[in-house]
């Protein structure tokens, strides 16, 4: 049996509900793999994993530390939705002056222990495979696993939301209804969830980074902002969900 | 420990820990119960975004009711703005929500409480020990998941609800379809779940005296603007930013919340006590049957309120789908953005209960400000009540530390950091 | 290009409920079933049309480079999808093997089903020739459905689009050949029907429609001519110009840079294209642990194009945006002997930064 | 007519790994048997499939072997990317494969009778040339002059360095080792292996290249060669492009007008001079 730990770091427990629904809907995987830790279900084998998927960003040294003993136990560590990937929805409040940031929620500020920054775990520990998405996607955790047991990993391909829009036959939001989308700018691997609602893409499973520079990923917000977006639906992009890569964007 | 109150609020989940303080003797002196969990700030992060993009925001609070928040933030603005949702389309949105209901209670009794009622270690073990039940949950959970997938496009954080209405709804026929499925696999499983959950004998029974709060509704408690304590109505704007106390304790990131300096109880089972009577008739037939058409005495027997409210959400999520009609018009209603400042408030109540948010919004259509109250946050003090009256003044030993950690569970305070993980930690004093 | 001795009996004319016999004789006489663009739910997809009213009939679509709209009108051109949906899917198990390769499954196909593609355009009639000689027999899954199509019934356009730019690369916006009906619509009600096959004169013949007077042959050639003008005025230098010019210019990185500096490459272009055809091998396990290779639509705008283990031969998106002009213009015709563009203009209003094809040939070849 | 199948295209045969051989690092080499005939000539390459994993488009590294009823084939494989590293790490005797080919155009041998062969070959570009060597070895008569110039970054990356010996003791064939970075005990030359055309000592019009490496290194190839006076037709590439299909469907391997698969990987100078010089094509 292959072992399976799941950590939580700062994030919201979707991606490892997803994971954990995937694989109960995925039975025979449930004979291959073998929880070793998994809060959730109450194990808390601590010795060594397989495959360690870590949610969450990392924002605190208590996180830190504990990040990297649980790597220290592991095989394969897997980077598991755009918080461990990218820093995450809480990337928003990245840059700001993080005492500002606690008195606005707590009486006692000095008393909370937090980084200014939410880090992406790779800033911390080797990551060996990531699954962007917020939440990621349930099909891409089954797919890693069976990949897995026979020996590999998959590949992953660098592509736009906008490739799973048309596969699915869907027709554009953006260029037929004027509703501004950030699926040309935003990784795939959703299915193009948001276009199949008719809605636009907000950009939950991070920027891309190939392909982008400042220029053309202005000239795209441009034209976001022409069709009426919100600025706030790009400081989500740019400053969230794809923090991380804005900034290596901009560095060109 | 400090006591005070300040306007904003945070939401607590994921990690805790069980604080036990012993004497001399090592006998139990308090209990806390903490939170762990690094904050993620989202009161502060909101700010500066414009309205329309909150749900999606504030429904990355939670990996498990994620939608609550999402319609809650939504209803929000739609107050705030005196949007008017058409029927059909709240209706929609609603069934979202019970989708959620029915998932979110069937992975909180199937994967944490029921080890407890059972006496197995894990879910895990179940599958040795009861095979069926086991299926039965797998089944429950892939029907659910199926379920809201079709109607939201994901598990959680679900796409179509947006400020207005939604953005897209499903056809006629794959709504028929949906239903079928229903009928013919959740309906089975959750009724030999349900007739499982309800013929357990291992509810303890003796009386807790708590008090319940619910929004106040019509019908069995959902959404709305009015909070109901006990018998005390009041205005959800006044009831979280005027009357109930806040405290933060030293270094800890979770904040307590207390009523008239008491503990009080929200999620399914204070719903369940003070409605029961409006729950779906054939859910009320189905309580009779097994003896539990009763006020749950306390919170131990909250699997009861869980089963109840999954039934109820299964029945009229079936009857919405086998009298569908799809409306062929956009769901979503442009908003316009007021001249002046907008407060925009709602309480929903998420499968854990009540969920507060209050923006306040300004000409542009940015958020001033924010704050949100979860459910978890408010049942940590009536969590720490109970627990500690269970052990207090015995000597410290492995059962007072489980039972510490049954009563975390029973609460369901989130997924994550529910008490199978909590770590206890003791605390000794001379 | 236009026979001016007019000959009146090869058209016959009818109105719109003349179509819905047409697809009435063709499902029910002739027992086939009919494939091409659908409306449903407010928007033109691709499908199966059983009868008028799966037709865009009452719809027309407003394009500018980037935008798409569907108004009311009877001038329906295209949208984003195209026969290439129903040839080539957008992605399709092609095998499953047993992980010790003694069994292999492939679909099942039903060869016995006979389709008819209905309603297709001029621009999709050519693009379907290219798909031909480019994929043709090589690919099973193409010729499998290729041969399924027993007919094809063309809907010509007498009012192109204003991306529409077939006349000058000679794939519209009316039918020559190939065709076995092809149908225009002179105004909202009357219908001028011409065959091109013996199929077609039979199904034709049982339309019972009145053979067209010269009036209605004039107009609807004066207007395909127009049509066909229209679509012709688009680039500075005529096509063997252009390729030698493009074939000349390919190293010049300044200039594609410059070209291709508003694309973000996402590949809309790719996917809309009627002609793009290449393919991307997905490799999984699915949960009877068989192996499964899936053929999903890529393209040459994507980053992964041309990406191999430890480096990347078009790692700059130029030179992707690149091959996508040369290909059409280029290296088609070196491959296939005609150009790979039919000018349907679906790159152009799908494009969510509005680049415009035409304008990025014209400043390639005069740049 | 009969369409043909996708079964026929697509399905991967059997192969059992039979022998490994640890050529440098991260590269290996694996023999694998297959049952019945598997036609494959030097310069062509089959898809090897790691069973869920994927599909790589690997050349001929020997002469296929018949033994009875069935075909021994080598094939090696520098560890790279998904597939390849499955292969390399995972991959012993006794594991199963799956093949699909012989797919692409080889090295015109039989049609350069008579001629003197310079082969030039970069790193793992010596894979599909070690077929060359092989045939030449058992048609020696066939063939004038030989020179082989091989060059790895270092010498520990070469492959197939048990063989190099046999080689230049073949009679009337050259060896020309290089290694880019000066290693202690090195005593070949130091430098890139296109230096080393300077030493090739024939009549240029009696003599074809045969070039497979990094595209950098064969453009430089190519023009050394020119410089020396080979003609245009008389040098050949083996390309390299990404390629998912090896049968001309996936259009991914596409350089200028060819696709890579079925029109290649070993082209003619003379094909393709429109194209090579332009970067990203
Ligand atoms: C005609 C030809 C012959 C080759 N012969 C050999 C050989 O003998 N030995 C050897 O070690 N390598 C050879 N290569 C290179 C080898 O194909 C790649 O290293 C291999 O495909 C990498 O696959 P991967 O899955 O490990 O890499 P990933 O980067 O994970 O690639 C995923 C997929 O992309 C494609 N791909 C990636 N890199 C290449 C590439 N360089 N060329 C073509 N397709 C690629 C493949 O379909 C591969 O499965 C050859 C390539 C070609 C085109
Ligand atoms: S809807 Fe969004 S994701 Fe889909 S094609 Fe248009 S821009 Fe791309
Ligand atoms: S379309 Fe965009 S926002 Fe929607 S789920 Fe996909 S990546 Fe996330
Ligand atoms: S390149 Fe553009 S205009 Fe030409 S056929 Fe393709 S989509 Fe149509």
């Amino acid at each position: 049996m292959i072992r399976v730990a799941f950590l939580k770091l700062t994030s919201c427990s979707g991606c490892l509900n997803q994971s954990l629904v995937a694989l109960l809907s995925n039975e025979e995987l449930l004979g291959k793999f073998e929880f070793a830790y998994f809060t959730e279900l109450g194990l808390l084998t601590e010795d060594y994993f397989d495959i360690l998927f870590v949610e969450g960003s990392v924002s605190n040294s208590k996180q830190e530390k504990e990040l990297r003993e649980f790597r220290k136990k592991s095989k394969t560590l897997v980077a598991l939705g755009t918080c461990a990937v990218q820093g995450g929805i809480q990337s928003l409040r990245s840059g700001e002056d993080v005492e500002e940031v606690k008195k606005t929620v707590y009486p006692f500020p000095d008393k909370i222990d937090i980084y200014s920054d939410p880090k992406p775990i790779s800033d911390v520990v080797k990551v060996d495979f990531a699954i962007t998405g917020c939440p990621i996607n349930g099909d891409a955790v089954v797919n890693f696993l069976r990949k897995y047991d026979v020996g590999g990993l998959p590949l992953i391909l660098p592509e736009s939301v906008c490739c799973e829009c048309k596969r699915n036959g869907l027709t554009c939001v953006m260029v037929a209804q004027g509703t501004p989308c950030l699926g040309p700018v935003t990784v795939s691997g959703c299915g193009a969830l948001c276009p199949s609602f008719q809605r636009g893409c907000y950009g939950c499973y991070g920027l891309r980074t190939w392909d982008l520079d400042k220029t053309r990923l202005e000239k795209f917000f441009d034209k976001l902002l022409k069709l009426g977006a919100p600025e706030s639906m790009i400081q989500v992009i740019a400053r969230g969900y794809g923090y991380r890569s804005y900034k290596y964007v901009r560095r060109g | 420990m400090s006591h005070l109150r300040t306007q904003p609020l945070v939401r607590v989940e994921g990690e805790g820990e069980i604080a036990v303080v012993v004497d001399g003797n090592n006998r139990v002196i308090d209990v806390e119960y903490h939170i762990t969990e690094a904050p993620r700030f989202f009161e502060y992060i909101v700010r500066n975004k414009h309205f329309t993009i909150v749900p999606d925001l504030v429904s990355r609070i939670c990996g498990l009711c994620g939608s609550s928040y999402e319609l809650g933030a939504a209803r929000a603005f739609e107050v705030g703005f005196e949007i008017n949702v058409p029927e059909k389309i709240e209706k929609y949105r609603v069934m979202i929500h019970l989708a959620e209901r029915i998932k979110s209670h069937v992975l909180h009794i199937g994967f944490l409480n029921l080890p407890d009622l059972i006496g197995t270690r894990t879910f895990m073990d179940l599958e040795k020990r009861n095979p069926e039940i086991f299926r039965i949950i797998i089944n429950l959970v892939k029907t659910s998941e199926f379920l809201m997938k079709s109607l939201g496009g994901r598990i959680h954080n679900v796409v179509p609800i947006q400020v207005g209405g939604v953005s897209k709804l499903i056809s006629r026929e794959e709504a028929v379809k949906l239903g079928k499925l229903m009928r013919d696999v959740l309906a089975p499983s959750l009724e030999k779940f349900a007739d499982f959950i309800l013929s357990l004998e291992t509810y303890p029974d003796e009386k807790q005296e708590l008090v319940l709060c619910t929004v106040l509704e019509e019908g069995y408690p959902h959404m709305s603007t009015m909070i109901e304590c006990n018998d005390t109505r009041m205005p959800a704007y006044e009831f979280y930013e005027k009357t109930v106390e806040v405290i933060q304790r030293d270094n800890k990131t979770a904040l307590l919340y207390k009523l008239n300096g008491r503990p009080y109880v929200v999620g399914p089972i204070a719903r369940f006590n003070k409605n029961r009577d409006k729950l779906h008739p054939m859910t009320i037939d189905l309580l009779r049957q097994y003896g539990w058409n009763r006020k749950l005495n306390n919170v131990f027997q909250g699997a009861v309120a869980r089963i109840a409210e999954t039934h109820d959400a299964m029945i009229r999520i079936l009857e919405f789908l086998e009298n569908y009609e799809s409306i062929s018009t956009s769901g979503v209603l442009k908003p316009v953005t007021g001249s002046e400042m907008n407060l925009c408030v709602n309480a929903i109540e998420a499968p854990r209960g009540i969920l507060y948010h209050r923006y306040t919004v300004d000409k542009y259509g940015l958020i001033t400000e924010a704050n949100l109250v979860t459910p978890t946050a408010q049942n940590i003090a009536a969590l720490e009540e109970i627990g500690k009256h269970m052990v207090l003044n015995e000597v410290l030993n492995e059962n007072i530390l489980d039972t510490l950690r049954k009563v975390a569970v029973a609460f369901d305070p989130c997924i994550s950091c529910s008490v199978h993980s909590m770590r206890v930690k003791i605390v000794k004093k001379y | 290009m236009i026979n001016v001795s007019i000959r009146t009996d090869l058209y016959y004319v009818g109105n719109i409920y003349d179509l819905d016999k047409l697809i009435r004789i063709l499902r029910e006489t002739y027992g086939r079933r009919l494939q091409g663009y659908k409306y449903y739910g407010g928007k033109v997809t691709w499908g199966e049309i059983n009868g008028i009213s799966d037709l865009p009939l009452s719809v027309e679509d407003y394009v500018e480079p980037g935008l798409y709209r569907l108004r009311e009108g009877y001038r329906f051109r295209h949208s984003s999808v195209s026969p290439k949906l129903f040839l080539l899917p957008s992605k399709q198990i092609y095998i499953v093997e047993s992980n010790d390769f003694s069994q292999a499954k492939v679909l099942d196909y039903n060869v016995s089903i006979q389709y008819v593609l209905f309603g297709i355009k001029p621009c999709d009639l050519n693009a379907i020739n290219v798909l031909d000689r480019m994929i043709g027999e090589k690919n099973p899954v193409y010729a499998h459905r290729r041969r399924s199509i027993s007919a094809i019934i063309v809907e010509e356009c007498l009012e192109p689009n204003n991306n529409c730019f077939c006349g000058v690369m000679n794939s519209g916006p009316f039918v020559e050949k190939d065709f076995d009906i092809a149908y225009a619509r002179l105004d909202d009600k009357r219908v001028i029907f011409k065959y091109g096959s013996s199929f077609g004169r039979d199904v034709l013949s049982k339309l019972e429609l009145r053979i067209a007077g010269e009036k209605e042959v004039y107009e609807y050639l004066e207007k395909t001519k127009l049509a066909r003008e229209r679509t012709s005025a688009v680039f500075k230098k005529s096509m063997k110009e252009i390729q030698e010019s493009l074939m000349n210019k390919a190293r010049d990185k300044e200039l594609w840079l410059k070209i291709s500096e508003n694309c973000v490459g996402c590949g809309n272009c790719n996917f809309v294209c009627p002609t793009c055809f290449c393919l991307e091998f997905d490799y999984s396990i699915n949960g009877e642990d068989q192996g499964v290779k899936i053929a999903n639509w890529t393209g040459c705008l994507l980053y992964s194009y041309g990406q191999v283990a430890g480096g990347h031969f078009r790692p700059e998106l130029y030179t992707r945006y690149r091959h996508f002009i040369l290909h059409k213009f280029v290296f088609y015709p070196r491959q296939i002997e005609r150009l790979g563009c039919v000018g349907c203009g679906r790159c152009i209003t799908w494009c969510p930064m509005s680049i415009d094809l035409r304008e990025c040939v014209n400043n390639a070849i005069s740049g | 007519m009969q369409v043909v199948n996708l079964i026929e295209v697509l399905k991967s045969k059997k192969a059992i790994v039979v022998r490994t051989i640890d050529e440098a690092p991260g590269v290996k080499t694996f023999a694998l048997k297959l049952s019945g005939e598997y036609d494959i000539k030097p310069g062509q390459f089959s898809m090897l499939y790691y069973w869920g994993i994927g599909e790589a488009p690997i050349s001929l590294a020997n002469l296929p072997l018949k033994t009875g009823s069935s075909t021994i084939i080598e094939h090696t494989v520098r560890s790279t990317g998904v597939v390849t590293n499955t292969i390399v790490e995972n991959a012993r005797i006794g594991s199963v494969l799956g093949v699909r080919g012989p797919y692409g155009k080889g090295w015109p041998l039989e049609k350069h009778e008579n001629m003197n062969i310079v082969i030039v070959a970069g790193g793992i570009g010596l894979a599909p040339l070690r077929p060359v060597i092989k045939y030449i070895e058992k048609n020696r008569e066939k063939y004038k002059d030989v020179y082989l110039l091989y060059g790895a970054r270092t010498p520990a990356d070469m492959l197939y360095k048990y063989e190099h010996e046999s080689y230049s003791r073949m009679p009337g064939v050259k060896v020309l080792l290089s290694s880019d970075v000066r290693v202690e005990g090195w005593s070949h030359h130091v430098g890139f292996v296109t230096d080393l055309v300077k030493y090739v000592d024939v009549r240029t019009e009696e003599t074809v290249a045969y070039v497979c490496g990094p595209e950098v290194m064969m453009r430089v190839a190519v023009k050394k060669l020119l410089d020396k006076g080979f003609r245009k037709d008389n040098i050949f590439l083996s390309l390299e492009r990404r390629m998912r299909c090896g049968v001309g469907i996936c259009g991914t391997c596409q350089f200028g007008h060819y696709f890579v698969c079925r029109d290649g990987p070993v082209f003619s100078y003379s094909e393709i001079e429109d194209y090579l010089w332009i970067e990203g094509v």
